[in-house]
């Protein structure tokens, strides 16, 4: 006889065993350890929330304080590896396995604890692959998450860092696993429900409040001249060109750049309402003044941003909202979005090699890859046509019928030829080999590869790889932008003068660009205090940033 | 630190009277540069002290590209460089072309 | 190098006939005789850190000696330690106290209260330039120490190694601590004998002091700041149109 | 494509004062084209110490001095470049100063102007740099007792730190903005010696409540308050220049009479907002994030004006 409800077995067997730690639903921060104990058991799959911003670090302290004798051989399946408890329990032997997303903040470390194995890696995931692999063959048995408050019936209110709950919630919940929720505040009744409460099992009165990380403010006051001339063509030779609406950024100072060159530069070339309407994007705070100036309809968010709260509730029409007026957001519906409903993504890199392919891996640093090669990347299985779309995929040639003919998602990598310390952005061969033979792995990691990549800007000019109709044009186009690098310094002169002539590569001058423009004095806000000024005070930016 | 020195000829002096100009400031990964109109006009000199040893091939580069492209004939340019990147470095150039030919 | 003259040697030796001279906080003040007439004496000792009370104190009794007029030379008595450095002083504004006491002492010597800074210990910082840097003339006492900064601090700053620091300061005046230093700068223009009685010799600079500065010729002269005398100079002659 | 034509040159007076070069202020402060250098870049007047260091040297040494007119009155002018070296002081940055307040006494100009963006002394050149700005010191008195106003402008990167805090102490009048920070230790030298418990040097909101230029300009530390555009300095410098106090006894009395009175009134406060509050400002608080408008707003509503006891 078949028994088809082990698993429910097995949840009813560890929810009666957790029972007695909790008061209906709530627990008490200081019976965490008590709590995980009672419902892990070893070698199970484990979300423990790791987002892009909101984390779960009550939870992450009470299961690294947890004891490895009894809760051991964890398989950590989160999408990002940020606080130190979630690489200290793969010392302690709490936890064996990962599969994951983004390490950013732990890049360094995550890299020596891989190199010296005492980290087995499943796979470093893009969020949409590894939100994909929760429905199929990675599902958490325990998912702990956080949120902002919960009442007593486990109702859940995460306040406008959603980010990856749902998506975490659904595969567990709905899969025999058990949910816990750490929570700022227990209420009588939440702001609004973002996760009904018979998803939740637990829910945890966290010590103190979760920690958010201020991830995407850029301060305008160090945005260079260098970035704003390449803001410049991006904006005229790209932008402008394909007429893109619909549209995610990158999180560096070359797309706070073109963000604070939208009311100024680019209202001046009369684009307003041409371009750059609709976003998927976290709500960046130097995109204030081209959103006050009118030029956004919407934007779809992955997560939210420090101190941007009041100036989101203050903008319904432009952000996603729910009934209580703070912001909704969404990873892996925004991620969706970004893939499918965008037609261009543009970001920055470390390294781009003579094909195109790049990534923001050094030797020593694994950071894993978050958003950037989902929004990065060409979806095959769009099939919705706008002039942007199709007037790339023209621009990639291909022979046939034109109705039958797809188009090309833009996807545009912009760097400076020289990073820090006059290190080269183009080489040879990509830091991210070395690093997967050093660490064994079967792929190297590679942000976006080469053949997503459509465009390459650089202060040089811009490479339009769609238009290269051979490899070593492709090369040559790249090496054209690649500047004084020994790449660029390597190129064939006579051929990147043919490819100038077609338009592949343009410069500055056939832009209409005079380098010398490119002066701060562009920018619409100088200064984060210059993006309080026009949000009105809304924005509320958090210390660090201010100087007031 | 390191003295680079380069001659070239040009096929024609820059345009515009200005004896002399000024541009950037020595800072870590910026540059000062004075322009001087001081030659016969079919030249251009350019020294150049810089902070970072090792980078001759490419100041070289910059330095050919630029003169290639402004033909700044008659200058004695000097650069006094804080560890510029080459971006940076041709921007000041042409910052200071363009201030010599002001009227 | 020599020890520091304690006060009391160094007061004694000065008023050999007995003075009305108090330190308290760590702060000189009073008057004894000179010649026909008085010398008046302020001051820091005990390696004491100037902060906003004793540059407010400071500089009012400076001002007392202006406001009764006639020509009692102003003794400045130095063994400090640099600016006070703390969150509440600057709150307050150190930067006007100690400027306010320079200028009282700026203003004295230009209305006939010659001004004679004698450094006898240490002296940093903003406390040197609001003291002893801003008298007429400024002598020395074997012993005495002035510093802009240390070497570990400046190795810290500078990111250069302590050893080749040391070396570099044995050869070059220019930012190494040390009363020798600031002497080849010019900044302090004499140094008294400690064996002699300190009276006259403080009547004699008082006497010879010149009533231009002179600190930039001097460091030419004695190798410290071999260009500044030149180079101002050079501006005033451009500025007069030559 | 057609585009339409983009005027993209900004007017000088609108550039920000705490972005643009020393020259950049320099040209933009004074009428137009009427600024002329002394010791211009082309002599190459260099600090013959810095090499010593293995540190790039700047033609100008970081300390550029000339005339010019403002509002049509002659003027003299010395800006710091506070991204050379910090804007501190070393032997011919110094130097160029005390040279040209010295011109002042035989030209007589309507004022000298200062430009101040300075960490303090050039460690590099400590001796030469902490004498020259005793020099300046004695050389400013000498030029205000001959009745030539000589204004101090701070709004740079580097701030006005050090010695360069005492000379502007010694300034008659004081143009501040809001980037602007006047102090003798700066925010990381007090961390330094005393402990982040006595000074957190990251905590910028502490570091400009303390030292930055709406205190100073509430605690009568600096006379006038401007935008942070050269523009706005232009103004506040040309408005400086006519009826500033001697330097005289009468004059030095009554900063002796402030200063004393600011201790026995704000001795005991913790913060500046606990002064401010003193001072009869309601929404301590909101100071800081005041606009231009709103902050002279406040200023105007104070019992204390202005005063000529500097």
């Amino acid at each position: 006889m078949m028994d088809w409800r082990q698993e429910r077995t097995a949840r009813e067997a560890r929810l009666e065993r957790a029972r007695r730690c909790a008061d209906g639903k709530v627990v008490p921060a200081a019976r965490v350890v008590d709590l995980l104990e009672a419902i892990l058991q070893p070698g199970d799959r484990v979300c423990l929330e790791g987002d892009n911003q909101k984390q779960a670090d009550c939870l992450a302290r009470g299961l690294s304080a947890c004891d490895p004798a009894r809760v051991h051989d964890l398989h950590m399946v989160q999408s990002g590896i940020v606080l130190p408890e979630h690489l200290d329990i793969f010392e302690q032997g709490i936890a064996k396995r990962l599969d994951y997303s983004y390490s950013g903040p732990q890049g360094g470390r995550i890299a020596r604890m891989l190199y010296g194995g005492q980290i087995e890696l499943g796979a470093v995931h893009t969020y949409l692959e590894l939100f994909a692999r929760y429905f199929i063959d990675l599902t958490p048995n325990v998912a702990l998450i956080a949120g902002v408050s919960a009442d007593r019936d486990g109702n859940l209110y995460t306040g406008p860092n959603t980010e990856d709950t749902p998506t975490v919630v659904e595969a567990t919940a709905f899969k025999n696993g058990v949910v816990v929720a750490q929570v700022n505040a227990i209420v009588d009744r939440v702001p609004r429900v973002d996760i009904p409460g018979d998803r939740v099992d637990f829910v945890v009165e966290a010590d103190k409040p979760f920690y958010v990380e201020p991830l995407f403010t850029r301060d305008p006051g160090a945005v260079t001249e260098t970035q704003i001339l390449m803001a410049m063509m991006a904006i005229k030779g790209i932008y402008a060109e394909y007429g893109i609406r619909r549209l995610n950024h990158g999180i560096g100072f070359g797309t706070a750049a073109i963000e604070l060159l939208l009311p100024t530069y680019a209202e001046r070339l009369g684009l307003k309402g041409r371009i750059a309407t609709h976003w998927a994007l976290n709500p960046h705070p130097s995109l204030i003044p081209a959103i006050e100036s009118g030029w956004v309809k919407q934007i779809h968010c992955f997560g939210s941003e420090v101190g941007m709260d009041k100036y989101i509730r203050a903008r319904p029409d432009v952000f996603f909202t729910g009934s209580d007026g703070s912001l909704r957001s969404n990873r892996a519906f925004c991620q969706t979005a970004g893939l499918y409903a965008c037609d261009l993504f543009i970001g920055s890199t470390l390294q781009i090699d003579l094909q195109g392919h790049s990534s923001t891996v050094t030797t020593n640093r694994v950071a894993g890859f978050g958003g950037a090669p989902n929004m990065g990347s060409d979806p095959h299985g769009r099939r919705h046509p706008s002039d942007t779309w199709m007037k790339a995929g023209q621009e990639a040639g291909g022979t046939g019928d034109p109705a039958l003919r797809r188009g090309r998602k833009l996807v545009v990598q912009l760097v400076e030829t020289f990073g820090d310390k006059l290190v080269p952005a183009f080489v040879e061969r990509l830091d991210a080999l070395e690093l997967a033979k050093k660490l064994d792995l079967e792929l190297a990691p590679v942000m976006v590869y080469a053949d997503d990549v459509t465009h390459i800007v650089t202060e040089e000019g811009i490479a339009n790889l769609l238009l290269c109709r051979t490899l070593d044009e492709r090369e040559q186009a790249i090496r054209g932008v690649a500047g004084y690098t020994d790449v660029g310094r390597g190129r064939d002169h006579a051929e990147v003068e043919r490819l100038r002539a077609r338009g592949i590569i343009r410069r500055p001058e056939d832009l209409g660009i005079e380098p010398l423009d490119a002066d701060r004095s562009l920018l619409a806000a100088r200064s984060i205090k210059d993006l309080v000024h026009w949000s009105g005070g809304l924005y509320e930016p958090p210390a660090k940033f201010r100087n007031w | 630190m390191e003295t680079l020195r380069f001659r070239h000829a040009t096929t024609r002096p820059l345009p515009g009277t200005r004896p002399s100009a000024i541009t950037g400031v020595v800072a870590s990964g910026n540059l000062e540069v004075l322009l001087e109109r001081n030659l016969p006009p079919d030249a251009c000199h350019v020294e150049i002290d810089t902070a970072i040893n090792g980078y001759a091939e490419v100041w070289a580069a910059v330095v050919a590209d630029f003169v290639a492209r402004r033909q700044p004939g008659g200058l004695t340019i000097t650069i006094n460089d804080g560890g510029a990147r080459p971006d940076t470095v041709s921007l000041r150039l042409a910052q200071g072309a363009r201030l010599m030919e002001l009227p | 190098m020599p020890d520091k003259m304690p006060l009391d040697t160094l007061l004694a030796s000065l008023f050999p006939a007995g003075h009305a001279v108090t330190v308290a906080d760590g702060l000189i003040t009073g008057e004894g005789p000179l010649n026909d007439g008085r010398l008046a004496v302020i001051g820091i000792d005990g390696d004491t850190a100037l902060g906003i009370e004793g540059a407010c104190l400071l500089a009012g009794r400076v001002l007392d000696v202006v406001r009764a007029g006639g020509s009692t030379p102003i003794l400045v008595l130095v063994d400090s330690d640099s600016q006070r450095m703390s969150r509440r002083d600057e709150l307050l504004g150190l930067n006007e106290y100690l400027a306010h006491l320079a200028k009282a002492l700026l203003l004295a010597d230009a209305q006939g209260h010659p001004t004679i800074g004698l450094l006898y210990g240490h002296s940093a910082a903003g406390a040197f330039i609001a003291t002893a840097l801003a008298t007429r003339v400024l002598a020395a006492l074997p012993g005495a120490h002035p510093s802009v900064m240390d070497l570990p601090s400046v190795a810290r700053v500078t990111k250069l190694p302590l050893e080749i620091l040391q070396d570099m300061a044995r050869t070059t005046s220019v930012f190494a601590p040390g009363l020798d230093n600031m002497v080849q700068t010019g900044a302090v223009q004499a140094t008294l004998d400690p064996d002699r009685p300190l009276g006259p010799q403080i009547a004699a600079l008082i006497a010879d002091s010149p009533a231009a500065d002179t600190r930039d010729a001097l460091g030419r002269e004695r190798g410290g700041r071999p260009l500044a005398h030149a180079i101002a100079a050079r501006v005033v002659r451009e500025a007069q149109g030559a | 494509m057609d585009w339409k034509p983009v005027a993209l040159s900004a007017s000088p007076l609108a550039q920000s004062w705490y972005e643009a070069s020393a020259r950049a202020r320099l040209a933009g402060l004074l009428d137009t084209d009427t600024f002329e250098e002394f010791i211009g870049p082309e002599q190459r007047m260099m600090s013959p110490h810095l090499p010593l260091f293995a540190l790039p040297r700047a033609f100008d040494d970081g300390m550029i001095v000339g005339r010019g007119r403002l509002d049509g009155r002659d003027v003299l002018a010395a800006a710091q470049e506070g991204r050379f070296m910090g804007g501190a002081f070393g032997e011919i940055h110094g130097a160029k100063l005390v040279g040209l307040l010295r011109a002042a006494l035989a030209v007589k100009p309507a004022a000298v102007l200062i430009l101040f963006d300075t960490g303090g002394v050039r460690l590099q050149e400590a001796n030469a740099g902490e004498t020259a700005i005793a020099e300046i010191m004695r050389a400013i008195t000498q030029v205000r007792a001959a009745g030539i106003p000589v204004i101090g402008l701070i709004g740079g990167r580097a701030g006005c730190y050090g010695g360069g805090g005492l000379i502007a102490g010694t300034c008659v009048r004081l143009v501040i903005s809001e980037g602007g920070r006047l102090s003798v230790s700066g925010p990381e030298v007090i961390e330094t010696n005393k402990g982040a418990e006595e000074f957190d040097s990251r905590d910028r909101a502490l570091v400009w409540r303390t030292m930055g230029g709406k205190h100073r300009r509430l605690l009568g530390a600096a006379d006038a308050f401007a935008d942070d555009t050269i523009g706005a300095f232009r103004a506040a410098a040309s408005a400086a220049i006519p009826a500033a106090p001697a330097f005289d006894l009468e004059t030095l009395e009554a900063e002796q009479a402030r200063l004393a009175a600011r201790i026995a009134r704000f001795g005991d406060a913790r913060d500046a907002t606990e002064i401010w509050s003193r001072l009869g400002v309601n929404d301590p608080d909101a100071v800081p994030g005041l606009t231009t408008e709103g902050f002279d707003a406040l200023l105007d509503s104070l019992p204390e004006g202005s005063h000529d006891a500097r």
